[in-house]
């Protein structure tokens, strides 16, 4: 624990004094960078320490502060989430280390460090703190740092709009865990996790108030806007560890919460598990849409994010139906899928971030060819494209099978509820994901293929180059960490069971604990088959180099069917490539088109240009904010300037107190 | 486990394979009213692909390489894990 | 004496009433100074004939600043201001009167639910002293120039004054001099600022100073 | 000892006038406020002995606001010798602005603003409801001068409304002040004002005069105070007031008249009726945070942002208090809180001011590129007065809804966290524009008739665009409001709880 303490120090000190080297970029760069990689190390350290014990560790320090105390702790839920934030941000920050002094102004890298500093601090004291008060600090801390982090590029608009957004969005959902957090521990008196009980009755009305909260931070549908705006305006490291493991706090929130409820009802499964399948098909629907990598990026976190929902309410199922299996595989594959989440949106956003300094452009339309210009950052963003699609054999494969066969054993298990709804769930959840698999596949084809594959579409792509070896490097580590994941699914259940356990009440601790040994084989098969298939795929090349060894192979143009003026742009664009799905699908969106068409005998110019904004925004947050800025508007009489009036309210207040308060 | 029957039904499915092609077309045939191919026509035709000079288009990628193997190997997979269930 | 008390409180209504109607701005300076002068006799009656010095002292103290110096200091910054001798209502005189009787029920309502009867004065001094409040209030509300404003602002203080000296509540020199000396210095610095004012805007309507809003 | 925390400003303004020169009558402002703090802290050291039979006294509630007027006062006087330096006697033609102004007499402004600090020092200590209702007036008498500074017609015509609804205000708590004698007199003993002598006898005063003389009371210090529908004035006198001077009032006299009105209050739970107060001020809290939010949405006046901020903020003291308990110590530890920030965002917005020449945010782009630290202090204040962590206010605006969800007053929680979080959006939709993005485009420069106009900045006049003591005062309130957010020692707990006990708000 004091491990952890040193770490958290660490960060606090290395992000000051990078603030505070105001003289010297390079330097504050290098001391932010290896502060980040310095704390990450020691918390992983403990977080490991914890896990392998499997013993809890508190430590409790002196902090004189009204309800609040320096209550810290890791358990194996804790360390569950500690494990992502640390590998994320150190790499994140090995990454930052070189991306940012060459992408942005020398003036914003010492702030730019200190805020990321604060960020993984917070993050990390966020997950382990053990006082409600503590734990809202460090939210709002995190919010903030993020918050400026995404300003780091403030001068222009959107970027400022951006920022405003999250602002926002971070603001109100905090409202709802205040309120969270002191009904919790009200009858206590005090915050601290330990006295914190749930008020008979109430379980249901705390459940709903964690699932707003905490969903606003970890981007549930509806109240995800925030996340494709703030994602694509802060860099790309940023955006990483934003993406990566920022918003799984919320899903850590909503874990530790549930721990405190006892026994929940069937019904917040339910909500669950339709959020997280709304969540889930909306988020990759409107990714599919997008023409920017990084915001399309930012819609597949709210659709994992939909996954790993899917996975709580299907373990919440299984708790509430005193299922253990059900429960086990639905809670371990939503907790396996954070950190595989993690891993892999942390690779495909530091490609993204390394496209964007390689070509200076994100647009998907204008990119291509980049896999010869840029191998490294091409091949693990097609690893990554491969894992977020939840292709074997990667990590994304493991925890989304973890949860369908939790969905599995629960429909198995029907006999103790009733049969439609148990269908439903079925219908809902295996189809759901499965539809939601396939559709991240698609867009994922569309990505890469449209940015890595073919032939440049711009100047930009043309001028691409590969980035720096720092850069290269947390790149290839993380893509070999998402085959790693999967190569090593047995051990997993272990890893997880005992949060897993935590989080299931006290009298269903020996089933759930069954449950986890079994829930070992399928893992088990797919270790093997994944180590079996890398082995083939190996000696299948090994065949294929054997067989042209000592053979000519020719490398020409593509057949141009005897066209003679080919250009890059006759390609399959990113928009004409989703155009199909997305016209399956059009009564989710309304798209923006911006269009000049050619007219007359001889048309001069002519150009077309689409934007999907975001429908919930769009449709839902923006007339609620201009209504109520309507309405404001419309009281502006109320304060018109006249004395007169304004004598008039004190007259009128006093006599109605006198009449009302005095009868 | 990994048996010898395993083992032989793995090779046979292997060696097999490109005949599920002859009786596809040769039945097709058959309903035509054709002869249709010899036997072991696609084993000729495999035979000399494998012969030719291979012909990449410059756009193409590594990934145009990989496809068949990954292909290739995802069905030996299927393959084996049918076998051993 | 009670008949006289009475009697005074009787004429402050009426007072009352003839700043609710009067048109003419120097008529309302003549009247606030006439309600100042009843307002310092109102102590002296109810508390006739045990008047102590320190409460004659004061009472003519404020007589002498409610009826002579604030209405002189009124008509000096008129004068100075040269504004036109009109009140410019608001809403017209019938129903400001108007508006002033429903004012006198209102009075009437909202002293009788307070528990007058054990303050052994006169029955109609709280309804007079809230009537004159609100007929002060009234004032500010409905006219349109500076001075009204300040003339209504007067007439509020001689209503809160009928209620506290009407019981001639036993408070300190120190309190009834400070207070005394407030009100003094409101009026002067109301009456620096209407200089300004007219200064600045040429008038001192009220309707010129409107820019500040939302 | 207390004689003198009235009588050192009130000696130091009559200097003030009569003094020739203005940088001795600099000198005295800035000694006058640190002789006043220095008073303070003894007074904190060891507590004086009441005076004038205890009308003048010093418990824990005049001591917490003391110290808040004391601090404040000294930290914005020291903005006030660099604005005076600077603003004092220039008479330059104020692009933007109607008409030319000319300052008041520098001494005029000196002398009132010394002025200003004894009548509020004399409201938080004094404990005789007369006393207090002369202190309350006096400061909105002194006042109107200090919100006149720059003489032109914005300014006068605030001058104006602030001192006919205060003084309309201050009239209804003097009838409210006799409405309490009469409640002490109506059995055989006869109690003078005294708030000690009241409190003692609270249970004999008669009930219903009592909350007559408490709804007179509550509008009429509500008024000084900035409850809504009371607050008309201030949003136009915080605009048109020189930069320290709106920060004064907002961050210390608000809370003077809170002290006002929270001695009411006390009163009232000593006899009894604390439901009824506690109701009433509920009440007015909840709709100085509705009126507030509605006025801050889409406000492109910074300043008068700011001023309606702090009605919403008067609306958490009050419904702090109202709501009781914990809730009650939350207000007393979040009007420490949003003096601070309140005063620290006003001097910020005056350095706004001084270099970009307007008071619409529309017209304000990317402070933090020409004035970085101004900047930074807005990006504080922002979070700092819409209760961010970890800033102070966080802390106070979490123990008062802490009592909410205690007293399980949840439908107030919901209305409260709904106004916190409307003003939250809107005041940010206005400031981080102010804040970020491009520094002045040339089209701000441009006139109605759309020729742009030629005038030199000031910054080219004064070559440091952000002198030392436009920057240092506000950080100095910054850090306060920071400290308060991430450690509250026991001993400041602890005196707040007793504050809050005093008045009745625990």
């Amino acid at each position: 624990m004091w491990l952890f303490v040193a770490g958290l120090i660490v960060f606090f000190g290395g992000g000051v004094v990078s603030l505070l080297m105001r003289m010297s970029p390079r330097l504050a760069s290098m001391v932010g960078c290896v502060a980040a990689v310095t704390g990450s190390l020691l918390a992983l350290g403990s977080a490991a320490h914890v896990l392998f014990t499997g013993q809890a560790a508190h430590v409790t320090m002196a902090w004189q502060i009204p309800f609040g105390s320096l209550a810290l702790g890791i358990d194996s839920l804790s360390a569950i989430f500690v494990v992502p934030i640390a590998v994320i941000v150190a790499v994140a920050a090995i990454y930052g280390g070189q991306y940012l002094p060459s992408s942005y102004r020398s003036s914003v890298i010492g702030p730019s460090w200190f805020f990321f500093n604060l960020l993984a601090a917070t993050m990390l004291l966020v997950v382990v703190a053990r006082n409600g008060l503590l734990f809202l600090l460090c939210w709002e801390g995190m919010s903030l740092a993020s918050f400026f982090l995404v300003l780091t590029d403030h001068e222009r608009e959107r970027t400022q709009r951006a920022a405003w957004i999250y602002l926002a969005a971070m603001h109100l959902g905090t409202a709802c865990l205040l309120v969270l957090f002191l009904l919790l521990g009200r009858s206590s008196g005090d915050l601290d996790f330990e006295r914190f009980t749930c008020e008979p009755g109430s379980a249901g009305i705390l459940f709903l108030l964690a699932v707003v909260g905490f969903g606003t931070k970890a981007g549930f549908i509806p109240v995800h806007v925030w996340l494709p705006e703030a994602h694509p305006a802060a860099p790309s490291h940023v955006s990483a560890v934003m993406s990566g493991v920022m918003i799984k706090t919320g899903i850590y929130g909503l874990l530790r919460i549930l721990t405190f409820l006892g026994d929940v009802p069937s019904w917040s499964g339910w909500t669950l598990v339709v959020v997280g399948v709304l969540s889930g098909i909306l988020g990759v629907l409107f990714a599919l849409a997008q023409h920017d990598l990084k915001k399309l990026l930012a819609y597949h976190s709210v659709e994992n994010i939909g996954i790993i929902v899917i996975g709580l309410g299907v373990g919440l199922l299984g708790l509430a139906h005193r299922i253990p299996p059900m429960a086990v595989l639905g809670f371990a594959g939503a907790m396996l899928h954070v950190l595989n989440h993690a891993l892999f949106k942390s690779l495909l956003f530091l490609g993204a971030g390394a496209v964007q300094h390689g070509t200076g452009t994100r647009d998907i339309d204008r990119l291509g060819g980049l896999l010869k210009k840029m191998p490294v950052t091409g091949t693990t963003f097609l690893v990554g494209a491969c894992a977020i699609s939840g292709l074997p054999p990667l990590n994304g494969f493991v925890s989304e099978l973890l949860i369908y066969l939790g969905v599995l054993t629960g429909v198995a298990d029907s006999s103790r509820v009733a049969e439609v709804g148990w269908a439903l769930l079925c219908v809902l959840v295996v189809g759901g994901l499965a539809l939601i698999g396939g559709l991240a596949a698609a867009c994922f084809t569309k990505a890469f293929g449209c940015a890595f594959l073919g032939e440049p579409r711009s100047e930009d792509a043309e001028r691409g180059h590969e980035v720096g070896a720092a850069m290269r490097a947390s790149m290839v580590v993380l893509a070999g960490a998402c085959f790693l994941v999967a190569l090593t699914g047995p051990i997993w259940p272990y890893v997880y069971g005992s949060a897993v356990v935590a989080v299931a009440p006290a009298s269903f601790h020996g089933e759930v604990q069954a449950a986890i040994e079994q829930s070992r084989f399928p893992l088990m098969v797919v270790c093997v088959s994944s180590w079996a298939f890398l082995a083939m795929v190996g000696l299948l090349a090994m065949v294929r180099r054997a067989l042209l060894s000592g053979r000519q192979v020719d490398r020409v143009p593509t057949w141009d069917c005897g066209y003679a003026a080919p250009t890059p742009r006759m390609q399959y664009t990113a928009s004409s490539f989703a155009s199909p799905i997305l016209l399956l699908f059009r009564m989710f969106f309304r798209p923006r088109i911006g269009q000049h068409l050619p007219t007359g005998l001889f048309p001069k110019q002519a150009s077309f240009e689409s934007e999907t904004p975001d429908v919930f925004r769009e449709y839902l947050f923006e007339p609620v904010f201009s209504a109520v800025a309507w309405t404001a508007l419309r009281l502006r009489w109320l304060q018109h300037g006249r004395l007169q009036l304004y004598v008039l309210y004190i007259a009128l207040t006093i006599l109605v107190l006198f009449i009302w308060k005095l009868g | 486990m990994v048996t010898t029957s395993g083992l032989i039904q793995i090779a046979l499915a292997l060696v097999l394979a490109p005949m599920m092609l002859t009786i596809i077309n040769r039945t097709k045939a058959a309903f035509a009213g054709r002869r249709g191919q010899p036997l072991l026509q696609p084993y000729w035709d495999l035979w000399k692909l494998f012969h030719k000079t291979p012909v990449y288009s410059q756009t193409t990628t590594a990934v145009f390489v990989s496809g068949p193997i990954v292909g290739c190997a995802a069905t030996w997979l299927a393959l084996m894990v049918t076998v051993h269930a | 004496m009670t008949s006289w008390l009475d009697a005074t409180l009787v004429l402050l209504i009426l007072t009352s009433l003839w700043l609710l109607g009067s048109s003419r701005l120097q008529a309302c300076i003549r009247a606030v100074a006439f309600q100042g002068l009843l307002v310092g006799l109102i102590p002296l009656l109810s508390k006739w004939p045990e008047i102590s010095l320190r409460l004659g002292g004061v009472a003519v103290l404020s007589m002498a600043i409610k009826a002579i110096v604030l209405p002189a200091m009124l008509r000096r910054a008129v004068r100075e201001a040269n504004v036109l001798n009109e009140v410019q209502p608001l809403i017209g005189f019938t129903t400001s009167l108007l508006l002033g009787i429903a004012l006198w029920g209102l009075a009437m309502h909202i002293a009788g639910r307070l528990p007058v009867q054990t303050l052994n004065v006169s029955a109609i001094l709280v309804p007079v002293a809230i009537f004159t409040v609100l007929c002060g209030l009234l004032l500010i509300v409905s006219r349109n120039t500076a001075v009204m404003q300040v003339i209504g602002y007067l007439g509020l203080e001689n209503g809160i004054y009928v209620f506290g000296w009407a019981f001639a509540i036993e408070e300190p020199l120190l309190v009834e001099m400070g207070v005394l000396l407030d009100v003094f210095v409101a009026v002067f610095v109301m009456g620096i600022t209407m200089h300004h004012l007219s200064r600045e805007f040429d008038t001192i309507e009220t309707d010129e100073l409107s820019s500040l809003k939302d | 000892m207390l004689w003198f925390l009235v009588a050192v400003p009130a000696t130091a303004a009559l200097l003030a006038f009569a003094l020739p020169w203005n940088w001795g009558r600099r000198l005295l402002l800035v000694a006058c406020a640190a002789c006043h703090v220095g008073l303070t802290a003894a007074a904190v050291i060891q507590r004086p002995e009441p005076v004038l039979n205890g009308w003048i006294d010093l418990d824990d509630a005049s001591l917490l606001f003391l110290i808040i007027t004391s601090i404040v006062f000294l930290i914005a006087s020291f903005y006030t010798v660099g604005y005076l330096a600077r603003e004092g006697h220039r008479m330059p033609t104020k692009p933007g602005e109607d008409a030319p102004f000319v300052n008041f007499p520098e001494a005029v402004f000196t002398g009132c603003l010394l002025l200003f600090l004894a009548a509020m020092t004399l409201v938080v200590v004094s404990h005789h409801w007369g006393l207090m209702w002369v202190a309350v007036e006096a400061t909105t008498l002194v006042s109107a001068p200090l919100i006149y500074f720059h003489r032109y017609p914005r300014s006068l015509e605030a001058t104006w409304k602030y001192l006919v609804i205060c003084s309309v205000g201050i009239a209804l708590a003097l009838l409210g002040n006799f409405f309490l004698a009469v409640a002490a007199r109506t059995y055989e003993t006869s109690f003078h004002l005294a708030v000690a002598d009241l409190e003692h006898h609270a249970r004999q005063l008669d009930p219903l005069w009592l909350k007559a003389a408490f709804l007179l009371l509550l509008v009429g210090y509500g008024t000084k105070m900035g409850l809504a529908p009371m607050h008309t004035w201030l949003p136009d006198a915080h605009s048109e007031a020189p930069t320290m001077v709106s920060a004064l009032l907002s961050g210390v006299l608000l809370n003077c008249a809170f002290l006002a009105i929270l001695r009411g209050h006390a009163l009232l739970v000593k006899a009894g009726l604390g439901d009824f107060s506690r109701e009433l001020l509920v009440l007015f809290g909840l709709a100085s945070m509705t009126v507030a939010a509605v006025f801050i949405i889409r406000q492109m006046d910074y300043k008068r942002l700011l001023a309606y901020s702090s009605v919403e903020h008067m609306g958490v003291l009050a419904l702090g208090v109202g709501i009781g308990g914990v809730a009650g110590y939350g207000s007393m530890l979040h009007a420490v809180n949003h003096s601070a920030a309140k005063a620290m965002l006003f001097l910020a917005a005056g350095n706004t001011l001084a270099y970009f020449h307007t008071k619409s945010a529309n017209d304000v782009r990317g402070v933090f590129r020409v004035l970085p630290v101004t900047g930074i202090l807005w990006i504080v204040g922002l979070l700092a007065i819409t209760g961010s962590p970890p800033f102070g206010t966080f802390l106070s605006e979490f123990a008062v809804l802490k009592g909410m969800v205690d007293n399980n007053r949840m439908l107030v929680a919901v209305f409260y966290l709904i106004a916190l979080a409307t003003a939250f959006v809107a005041i940010s939709a206005t400031v981080l524009p102010i804040v970020f993005g491009n520094a002045v485009k040339d089209s701000d420069h441009v006139t109605a008739d759309g020729n742009s106009q030629p005038f030199a900045p000031i910054h080219l006049l004064y070559p440091p665009a952000e002198p030392l003591w436009s920057i240092v005062p506000p950080m100095l309130l910054g850090i306060i409001t920071l400290i308060h957010g991430l450690y509250v020692p026991q001993e400041l707990s602890d005196f707040l709880h007793r504050a809050a006990i005093a008045t009745g708000a625990e």
